[in-house]
């Protein structure tokens, strides 16, 4: 029997409700000067020091496997590096916010959590490197292979949901997007998707104010990219993405909604992309450096730590022991990036198909009857 | 469980569409990691009612209709995938997979790759493909070009009730994402039932014959045997391969019967230029260089928009313009 | 400099606001009685008596004209007929709102529009009743071909409206589209361009509740498809799409706004399919009789009579004028329709190139010779 | 309007990719109508600043940045040529034009043809295409083929600096819409500037030889021409084909080589399977049957999707690669 629906103005009984979802100031707890801003909520979360000095801890590696990355690049040792730099409380309060057989689906971009969830440094960057696959075992690590074409991953997190519901698991997923990906049909669909199904996925948005050189303005109209929660009746949260404590609180949130089978969370983080697009990009081209300067005093590691510092958490050898094992990490990126990764052309035909086709077989024995040839050659 | 089909005993007829829906439910009952979505798949049972009563007899969680968006539908069953179901989606004709495109070629044809394996994606997308049925636009296209040129797609295509079934089966078994190309005008085609049949990447020799190769697939395999019909009237003794796989390619057959019969003329719906009867063309030229009396014909589409049914009979490969390809082997070399 | 964009809950600043967007009520003014319901909003507008008429005999000639082509369907005259039955007041409410310098993106669903729009009968139906080309001459009636691929006449709206922007003039363009249509990627693509170029396009979706099968409540879970407005920052209005006046009325704000320089609309006009999706569809294999029932009683047509009957408007001579053009209007259809439209085979090759390609020719050729070969051979 | 470019007479030598630039500033100079827009093409100038400084020179009305949607790219592009205009619109790489794939298939394509001529879409596609410059995943395909055979396209695609200048002139004056294909491998290369060249639909005979024809284009000539060099060392005199336009294919230029060479080789970096190298063998072998001395053989990518930086190497088509298979053209017939 069709009714037309007719929800109050203020979306009661819509997830969340509109006004939540349509309050344009972000979830925040820590202001940029790192004091605790429950004012912007009254319902400043009871902070747990243990997970606050964890977060700490992964924020500092994190960063240290970005700068060394960065490093890295510029010796020509990975082909290609996208920073977070300045994103970490988005990269590491959402996958700490995740249990680890929640499946995550990062981008290009994600180095940093892929690192927080437990991923080795240097299979992490394996495709940034030049290889040919992802490096690591998405089904261990519950993580997808790094996606490119944007927003693509994003479907793929929602049937991975309706999966997981339907198999009557538990599991949570968690797709990574940048603003600029908000803007492709396949971001539409996928939460277009997961609200009809009521799939336990969260959205995670990125806003970092740029993709590429096209500033969010030329992005959207829309006052914030949270607001798109409304057209596909699903909860949507605008939360400061340098504030980590409030980014793992939203996800945190999220995720309960979702295995309670209260269906998806679209999430804006409202963050801002430090460094250039990439190492081949040059940012001067198209942003001044006094925007980055008005970012630089929202660090989100910074804040953290002035907050742990005044809170008297942060004690010396809490400090010595993340420096060192951010320091450990470091030189094992540069001991084992600075080594050529082994690639075996056999592999360009082994995977394929489940089993190569007779076509491929002929061109794999052709291939290697060249370089057999090659290496006659040589001698 | 009482589906619509368990009635149809083996021996009698039953149609293509009804080989295709019979092959769903034996599969969705053999594993229930099978489920099948898209538009209008559900309580209508699809527009071909290709998916009748799948809903009713398994169950919404089973076969359930999606939202309209076609990168949606690919997109959410590649996630599925990844989590060990084996999705069966419907592109509700040909043209319609288009949006779905970006999914398909840079992550069904590739997941597996990326991941050394981890994540195989056993996903089949049924698009009902070809024209014949008087269709208004965008309803007639055949795009099995564009996934044969997209390495990590296996494409499949029945000729034959029983190849729906089989073929169906073998591509939800498989591992492999598998484009299963389905000839709508010969849905309602009837005929036996045989539940077992040759694997993917084989072709079949539809007609033994001496005098030249017809080389088809899916709907025009039936225009290419009438042909050989006609020709046997005129003196020629055609044989004709039903390819039934695309990717793989059955080199062995294909060039087998071109050696034998020296001669061969390769029949598709599609647009010839750049179309895979280019391809097939391409490689029996090559494989079989020595043993050609007469260059390898084509007769396919133009190269024009699919048309309007008031002229497709103009565009579709006929019996007399398959007639006239054979008659131009150059037999006057005999 | 990058701020956070901070518009207040209500969204004041923003199109219309989001109180008015997230209202659920759709904008009506005659209720499902023919009665004025102006209480739904307070400012009822000045109804035009020659107005009134006008659109009430637009609506008996387009009610025809859709019994007609499908009494014809059924007659093997067309080869296929999708119904706007019930669907009236959208389908001529939003064309009448428009100038004739507008431009106009119907769907297969949108014959009666375009019948109102003017063009010849026979020439609307020329798709749909099996030939190769959209029929009538869409430089000359503003009127891109009906769309098959769904929601992909969205962005070319968008398109046009932004050219005619650019090159200063009034234009307007308004893009008709299902509700299933809204769930594809190139209608939220669409809206997007539209709104961050502010083009003076309005997307007006007619949702009748169904997808060929799927109800709206499969479609999407949002409370209305108006509120897909929010997410893009642009003005979004719900109507009442059995109610003529008020989607005339919806319409004719919308084109306003767009001449104003504020950007494009997004139009949800509440309606119903009548009829099955096409002859070809068996709606009974999805849907209640019931359901039809509760949609008879609100007829767009049947409303606006009892208005103007009322109201005192609906002269015999009026009726029996309109009663007369729309029995001529069936009888040239029934008699040219009854023709065998004529095809040329050379028009396969005429117009896919403005110059046919030497491959073309070749084929052209080819086929020529085939049929005279064949003529011979009938001689 | 004093352009970057404006400095470089004729005699000096520019990049592809400036050359580019150029036919982009004198199409716009030259006809108000053409607009450019894509993703970062304005005040970034592209991701390989082939529109550097457009914006600033012609305004933002004119070459301006769009939302990170392809299909929406395309689309508004469609909308605005049947408002009149002529847009330029770049894909930001290969792969990046799946999204647009319904946009382009059904309607780029069709417009013209579903309207009687009554709205052509004079819009030109821009894709830099290709490997060979170390690109991570979906950066380096060659997607020629899926457009190659959707009829009511152009393809066309440059291997000189003077071609990426005279064929995108012709691209954007062509009512017609026209996929220009770039080959971003050598955007970087540098020659002098010819601005006249022949027009969209003639293939270049850039060495002229007499024993064996090779096949190529846009980033495959250069490769093809190296090749030719090492052979003539070998004692073979191979004449090298540039093809310039795929759609329309100058059967003529091609069809003459051959049948006085008496052997072909065509090469292309997309996969070999299904791709536009089969339809230029399948044609070849058809036209020049009597002529040929070999099969026709072709040197194209793997049937895989497009390989990492490492191994890259192993699947372009290399000189060694085309040096093998001409010596496999059964030279001892002659
Ligand atoms: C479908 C598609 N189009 C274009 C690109 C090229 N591209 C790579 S990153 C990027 C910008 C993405 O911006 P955003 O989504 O905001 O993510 P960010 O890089 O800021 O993290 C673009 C255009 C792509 N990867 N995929
Ligand atoms: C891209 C695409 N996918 C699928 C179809 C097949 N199809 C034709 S109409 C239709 C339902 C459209 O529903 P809606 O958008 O609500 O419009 P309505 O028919 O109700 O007017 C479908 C699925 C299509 N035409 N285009
Ligand atoms: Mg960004
Ligand atoms: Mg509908």
């Amino acid at each position: 029997m069709t009714v037309l629906a007719t929800p109050d103005k203020t979306g009661s009984g819509f997830p969340l409700g509109f006004d939540a979802i349509l309050d344009p100031s972000p979830l925040q707890y820590l202001d940029e000067h790192g004091a605790l801003s429950g004012a912007l909520r009254d319902d400043a979360p009871e902070l747990d020091p243990k997970e606050l000095l964890a977060t700490w801890r992964a924020m500092v590696i994190g960063r240290r496997f970005d700068v060394q990355a960065t490093t890295m690049v510029r010796q020509g040792r990975l082909a290609v590096y996208p920073s977070s730099y300045g994103q970490e409380a988005c990269e590491i309060g959402a996958i700490l916010a995740l249990r680890p057989t929640d499946w995550f689906f990062p981008t290009y971009r994600d180095c940093v959590s892929m690192v927080t969830r437990g991923i080795d440094a240097v299979e992490t960057l394996t495709l940034l490197r030049g290889d040919w696959h992802c490096g690591y075992d998405p089904q261990r690590w519950r993580t997808a292979p790094q996606c490119t074409p944007l927003a693509t991953q994003a479907p793929h997190a929602a049937g991975l949901a309706l999966a997981a519901k339907l198999a009557g698991d538990d599991t949570v997923a968690l797709a990574f997007c940048g603003d600029g990906g908000t803007s492709e049909g396949d971001f539409h669909e996928a939460l277009n998707f997961a609200a009809v199904y009521q799939a336990p996925v969260i959205f995670f948005v990125q806003n970092n104010q740029y993709a590429i050189s096209v500033p969010l303005a030329k992005q959207t109209r829309a006052a914030a990219l949270a607001h798109k929660a409304v057209g596909y009746g699903m909860a949507g949260v605008r939360v400061d993405g340098n504030d980590v404590i409030a980014v793992r609180r939203a996800v945190a949130e999220a995720a309960e909604r979702a295995r309670r089978g209260e269906g998806p969370t679209l999430i804006e983080a409202v963050t801002y992309r430090m460094q250039a697009h990439t190492n081949a990009d040059d940012a001067s081209r198209y942003r001044e450096e006094s925007e980055v300067d008005y970012w630089k005093v929202r660090d989100p590691l910074a804040r953290l730590e002035t907050y742990l510092k005044a809170a008297g958490l942060l004690t010396d050898d809490v400090v010595a022991e993340a420096n060192q094992v951010a320091e450990e990490l470091a030189n094992d990126m540069r001991a084992r990036l600075g080594e050529e990764p082994e690639v075996d052309h056999r592999d360009l035909f082994a995977h394929v198909y489940a089993e190569p086709t007779p076509q491929l077989l002929e061109q794999a024995a052709a291939l290697q009857a060249e370089l057999d040839a090659e290496s006659e050659g040589a001698r | 469980m009482t589906a619509t089909l368990d009635g149809a005993a083996q021996s009698t007829e039953i149609s293509l569409a009804q080989a295709v829906n019979r092959a769903l439910r034996d599969a969705m009952t053999a594993d229930e990691k099978v489920v099948v979505f898209g538009e209008d798949v559900g309580v209508l049972g699809g527009v071909f009612r290709v998916t009748d009563g799948l809903t009713r007899d398994f169950g919404e969680q089973r076969c359930f209709d999606t939202p309209l968006a076609e990168a949606g539908i690919m997109g959410t069953a590649i996630g599925m995938a990844m989590y060990g179901f084996r999705p069966v989606v419907e592109m509700q004709f040909d043209a319609f997979s288009y949006p779905a495109f970006e999914q398909i070629a840079s992550h069904l044809a590739k997941m597996r790759n990326r991941t050394r394996g981890a994540l195989p994606l056993p996903v089949v997308v049924r698009v009902p493909y070809g024209g014949g049925i008087g269709g208004v636009e965008h309803h007639s296209d055949s795009s099995e070009g564009y996934f044969v040129a997209t390495p990590g797609l296996h494409v499949v295509t029945p000729a034959t009730v029983s190849d729906a079934y089989t073929l169906l089966r073998a591509a939800i078994e498989s591992d492999d994402p598998v484009i299963f190309m389905e000839p709508k005008r010969l849905y309602w085609s009837k005929d036996q039932l045989d539940t077992v049949g040759p694997a993917i990447g084989q072709a079949a020799v539809r007609r033994q014959g001496t005098d030249a190769t017809l080389i088809a697939y899916g709907p025009t395999v039936q225009t290419a045997l009438e042909a050989a019909e006609a020709a046997a009237a005129e003196g020629y003794d055609l044989e004709v391969v039903d390819l039934r796989s695309i990717v793989p390619f059955d080199d062995a057959t294909v060039t087998a019967s071109v050696r034998k019969t020296g001669r061969a003329v390769v029949i598709h719906e599609a647009a010839g230029f750049g179309g895979t009867g280019a391809e097939i063309a391409a490689r029996v030229s090559e494989r079989c260089f020595h043993w050609l009396e007469a260059p390898v014909r084509r007769v396919t589409g133009f190269d024009i928009p699919y048309p309007p049914p008031k002229l497709e009979r103009h565009h579709l490969p006929s019996v007399d313009r398959i007639l006239d390809a054979v008659a131009s082997l150059q037999w006057e070399d005999r």
